[in-house]
């Protein structure tokens, strides 16, 4: 079986409202330490069995449904877990 | 009776809840901006509808922040009725003046349109003008109403008759036990997704909500007769 | 990173790097006679986008002057953010529509919410409070996945803007063609009210005036064309320039609320949305309208990212930004009256008598450019045109009646046609009453807004059939006007003004720019009959995949005013026992039709004939009757024809109707002949509605037992509950979509 | 400086429209292997220097805005980067 953890964030340059609105909160909560915030996705899958390479299948969910790859990046880590 | 439309950066449905209560109930009514840090003098205070902060992170985590929040939370100690419709639900939520939380429709889609509540308990100070069980027609309009708490507190919220409206035939957000409204445990907040505001006027469509305000003006005005 | 790796004049000149940025040969000479020197790449940027044909019009400008744009009640025609006609008392409506095609095909929701965005922009930066929005749009057949993702995402998308924001989406139009495959189209309409005192303009007046940038802080968004300059100016690559903004209805919330606290100030001279161009377009308009200049420090500009390059600036397409010009010595009192809405207000320059857009960056003058030329002066051209060999073909055909074997089975088909089905889906995405002033939610012809304190009320819509301007664009083209305005009519509101979205293919093909004139031309006849201006509009070319253009599509969006609230009228049958009426003549006409379409898969031969002047007839005679309070539904004829028609003026009723028809049983109940409409009355009213709309045929009645009956003098032609049509029509999209 | 990634996720016991949607749509692509999908936030915070312990000021931040504890559980993990 196989877990994997899927990041997508917006791209560097686009804007981020929430990431913005969440900062201002923080510091008007005093907590002026946090100096930037930026909001994105994360997705874990449950991948019982696979055919195909699970790398391949992930890939191809994330470019296909996962990411907006126009203002999204996105990065994934899989983890094999043993049945107990 | 004086009532209080709490106004946060990125409410929207203030000027509807503001213009019920003084065109449709005839009540005196103020804007109240989210910095402010006194509620002397009002009576009852709504937290309208829209999207304070844009909804961004959570719908009303940020606005429960406001200052007006520790004076709204004094109001609701001391037994005033509170009411947030829609957006004013999830602050009351985060803010924890009400038990559980939202998450999206169960349909991941914004719904707008008129449906269908029954009056589960019209002994509250929100619903002593209805019928018990009685049907009204009221439109919603989120995207995040789908209520959620764990069985404990949902068995605390029917102990208590703390369910004051829920969804009549079809649900239309997937909140448990069909919840369209609670109150806390001491009757004096309330919460709905459905707005009231917006069905106070036949002219679009229907006034099953006017109720609900002339409700608020009679308990208050029995317990005021009664103090006096 | 600096400026030095920017390319030289003499490297932009001879390796003609200015054709990267869509500036032929001939302009670039214009720009260097305009200069009396080369132009910088900060300055052949400048002139890039304004001579765009997005923002100068350039191929479109001689075709735009034949629209009629004025009239007794215009305030504003063509040239501000959007138009203003005075509806009496002291008041004005301001609309307009703008396309965002190009963005919603790379990025649906994000293109679809930032065109919304930037129409609400259009009219709140007149001074006005926009009070509803609508939109038209089209998309290939539901059937491929990507079509369906294109619709669902744009919808998602103009819901998610105009909910956030808190302005009702009262009313629309989508179709569904296989001509939008490959490039939908989303063009999006905000309609405000506004004080006549009120009203603003985009015009930097007053020399020594301060030039104030409030809003969102400038990123490197939507920065196209020099492609090539990126990698010479940095070695982060092209993932830094999203071609795609995206939209934060937050913070243009509190922008809006903002601006319209600021038209109360009497320190505010003039205001201008940065939209396309950004905040190239607004300085150098501004200035030219005003007849003077424009001098500003970059370095001021609030940015978002680190090290950005003039040209950078000035090309960022960045949302929820205004650039303003105010009276000297005020401006602590602006940057106040934003910071109450946590807004940066930055002064950023000054108005000068010199006429030149000049920018200062780090110190340098990074541009000086007369404004005029950027802006007044840009060139245009006559571009030449063609009639294309279809058209002749058509025009030679004759009239063709498609047979059908099962009447109720081809109606239960055409309710189940995606553009004829109901779209309760998509308009259950949009709250359409926040504000509480929608008297006629989205679902019958028209939607009306009440004008709160008054007795009036404003009606509203959409429309353009642009099959019928395929097979004749100026026939198609009066059309999509007529139809406009029976649907004001219909909800018992005399037609005002229109606004127009001209969505067209690439308009260097002279079939193409021919389609473009004959419907512009068609549609500034109809104008001028119905008596609506056109008070502003947009334009939008090169809307092409693989070579094949999208249907000429000029989205018509008109606004009527209702007197009186008692005069507010729907579609739908109102009682048992109404008589119902049809005014019109019906003929064989299918070209273009639904039943066409259904019939043979594609559309060919004559679009249906609209005779002006009958039509005109018609509208004032319903408009008449309704105020004479003798109308109880009205309802145009449209898509389907009669049998569509009824159908849905019994949908989300408990009543049925009983339907008697002659002539050609599928012409009288399909075919699409224009200048229609059903109307019930109460019986009581016959005499007095019969000699006052004298062409109008009675075909039946209203009955209560939710059938739908309708027959020939010898047979019953559809016998139907009511419920089975409605399941029908209901269930399409949503099961299209599943 | 210090580079702090959240994650705040749906407790277990809660149901997730938004999972549920997204992996039916990945059923309906094709993906049929991937058998479960949960849906998270993942934000990234940068802290310049804190007086602090970073960690409390995170757990604090997690606590008092960015999870609702209510429906949703959080953890995080500290990165301290070495200015170049
Ligand atoms: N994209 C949309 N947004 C909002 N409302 C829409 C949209 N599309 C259609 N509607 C609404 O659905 C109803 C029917 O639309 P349509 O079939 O185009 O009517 P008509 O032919 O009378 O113009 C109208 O009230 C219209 O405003
Ligand atoms: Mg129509």
């Amino acid at each position: 079986m196989f877990k994997v953890k899927v990041y997508v964030t917006l791209r560097e340059s686009v804007l981020d409202p929430q990431g913005v609105a969440v900062k201002n909160s923080l510091h008007s909560l005093n907590f002026s330490e946090i100096e930037d915030v930026r909001i994105g996705k994360y997705m874990e899958l449950t991948i019982e069995k696979s055919e195909r390479p699970v790398e391949e299948v992930v890939k191809e969910a994330c470019e296909k449904l996962l990411a907006n790859t126009v203002i999204e990046d996105y990065r994934f880590e899989i983890e094999e877990c043993v049945a107990l | 009776m004086r009532f209080a439309v709490i106004v946060f950066p990125g409410s929207n449905c203030d000027i509807d809840m503001f213009h019920a209560i003084k065109d449709e109930l005839g009540e005196e009514v103020e804007y109240v901006w989210h910095d402010q840090d006194s509620l002397e003098g009002f009576d009852a205070i709504l937290l309208p509808g829209g999207f304070s902060y844009g909804d961004y992170l959570r719908c009303g985590a940020i606005a429960r922040f406001s200052n007006v929040m520790k004076e709204i939370i004094k109001a609701a100690e001391a037994g005033k009725p509170v009411l947030g419709v829609c957006n004013g639900f999830q602050i009351l939520l985060e803010a924890g003046l009400l038990p559980g939380a939202m998450r999206r429709n169960e349909s991941l889609k914004f719904i707008c349109k008129p449906v269908e509540l029954k009056i589960e308990n019209n002994e509250t100070m929100f619903s002593g003008s209805y019928r018990q069980d009685e049907v009204i027609t009221v439109p919603i309009a989120h995207g995040e109403g789908n209520y959620y708490c764990d069985e404990e507190t949902l068995a605390r919220l029917e102990e208590n008759n703390q369910i004051v409206f829920t969804y009549n035939g079809e649900n239309p957000n997937g909140s448990i036990s069909n919840i369209a409204g609670i109150t806390n445990e001491k009757g004096n907040v309330l919460g709905m997704m459905p707005h009231p505001e917006r069905a106070v006027d036949s002219l679009l469509g229907g006034a099953d909500g006017l109720k609900l305000f002339q409700s608020i003006v009679r308990s208050w005005r029995e317990s005021n007769v009664v103090k006096a | 990173m600096s400026l030095k790796l920017e390319p030289t004049v003499e490297h932009i000149k001879n390796d003609k790097l200015y054709r990267e940025m869509g500036i032929s040969d001939e302009e670039f000479a214009m720009i260097e006679k305009v200069l009396g020197r080369l132009p910088n790449f900060t300055e052949t940027g400048l002139f890039s986008v304004m001579w765009s044909e997005h923002c100068s019009y350039k191929n479109s400008k001689p075709v735009l002057k034949k629209f009629p744009i004025s009239g007794p009640k215009v305030l504003q025609g063509p040239g501000e953010g959007a138009g203003i006609v005075d509806i009496g008392d002291g008041q004005a409506v301001v609309f307009k529509i703008e396309s965002h095609n190009h963005p919603s095909a790379i990025e649906p929701y994000q293109g679809a919410a930032t065109g919304v965005g930037g129409i609400i922009r259009d009219v709140f930066s007149m001074g006005a409070r926009p009070i509803a929005l609508l939109n038209s749009l089209r998309f290939g057949e539901l059937t491929s996945p990507r079509v369906k993702y294109l619709f669902e995402e744009v919808v998602a998308g103009i819901a998610g803007y105009g909910n956030c924001i808190g302005i009702p989406t009262v009313g629309g139009e989508v179709q569904f063609d296989a001509a939008y495959e490959g490039n939908p189209l989303v063009n999006a309409m905000c309609v405000g009210l506004i004080n006549h005192e009120d009203i603003k303009k985009g015009q930097a007046h007053g020399v020594g005036n301060t030039v104030m940038y409030v809003g969102a802080k400038t990123g490197r968004d939507g920065i196209h064309g020099a492609t090539f300059a990126s990698e010479e100016l940095t070695d982060q690559s092209d993932e830094n320039r999203p071609a795609v903004q995206v939209g934060d209805p937050f913070m243009e919330k509190l922008l809006l609320e903002a601006c319209l606290e600021l038209v109360k100030s009497d320190a505010l001279v003039g205001i201008q949305d940065m939209g396309a161009a950004g905040l190239t377009s607004s300085s150098a308009e501004m200035a030219s309208k005003a007849g003077s200049g424009i001098e500003m420090n970059l370095d001021l500009v609030p940015q978002r990212e680190t090290g950005m390059t003039a040209y950078e600036m000035m090309l960022s397409e960045s949302q929820e930004r205004m650039l303003i010009v105010v009276k000297k010595g005020r401006e602590q009192e602006i940057v106040d009256l934003f910071s109450k809405y946590d807004l940066e207000a930055v002064a950023v320059g000054v108005v000068t008598d010199d006429k030149m857009l000049r920018l200062i960056h780090r110190g340098e003058v990074v541009a000086n450019v007369p404004a005029d030329a950027l802006a007044e002066e840009a060139p245009v051209y006559h571009k030449p045109s063609a009639v294309p060999a279809y058209f002749e073909e058509f025009q030679a055909m004759e009239n063709d009646i498609p047979s059908v074997d099962d009447y109720k089975e081809t109606l239960l088909a055409l309710l189940q046609q995606p553009t004829i089905a109901s779209k309760e889906w998509v308009y259950q995405q949009y709250d359409h009453m926040v504000r509480t002033n929608t008297v006629v939610s989205p679902g019958s012809d028209a939607a009306v807004v009440r004008i709160r304190g008054t007795r009036k009320a404003l009606a509203m819509t959409t429309d353009c059939n642009s099959r019928y301007l395929y097979l004749d664009p100026e026939t198609g083209g009066k059309i999509a006007v007529a139809e406009a305005a029976r649907n004001i009519v219909c909800s018992g509101a005399k037609p005002l003004a229109i606004t127009d979205c001209l969505n067209f293919g690439n308009p260097e093909k002279p079939e193409i720019f021919w389609q473009f004139e004959k419907a512009v031309d068609g549609m500034s006849e109809a104008c001028r009959v119905f008596e609506t201006p056109v008070i502003g509009g947009n334009v939008s070319l090169y809307n092409e995949t693989n070579g094949t253009a999208v249907y000429p599509t000029p989205v018509v969006g008109m606004v009527g005013l209702v007197e009186d609230l008692d005069h507010v009228t729907t579609q739908t049958f109102k009682q048992a026992g109404d008589l119902i009426y049809l005014l019109g003549e019906t003929k064989d006409e299918f070209g273009g039709s639904e039943l066409q379409k259904l019939t043979y898969g594609r559309i060919f031969g004559k679009a249906p004939e609209l005779d002006l002047t009958v039509e005109h007839k018609h509208q004032q005679q319903v408009l008449q009757a309704i105020r004479q309070g003798l109308v109880d539904s009205a309802h145009d004829l449209a898509e389907g024809g009669l049998a569509v028609a009824v159908s849905e003026s019994l949908f989300r009723t408990e009543l049925g109707a009983e339907i008697k028809l002659e002539g050609n049983a599928v012409s009288a109940l399909f075919s699409e002949s224009q200048s229609r409409f059903l109307i019930s009355i109460k019986k009581e009213n016959k005499e007095q509605f019969e000699s006052l709309v004298d062409a109008a045929t009675l075909i039946g009645e209203v009955t209560d037992s939710a059938t739908l009956k309708i027959s020939s003098a010898n047979e019953t032609l559809i016998l139907s509950q009511v419920t089975e049509l409605e399941k029908a029509w209901r269930g399409a999209i949503p099961c299209l979509l599943k």
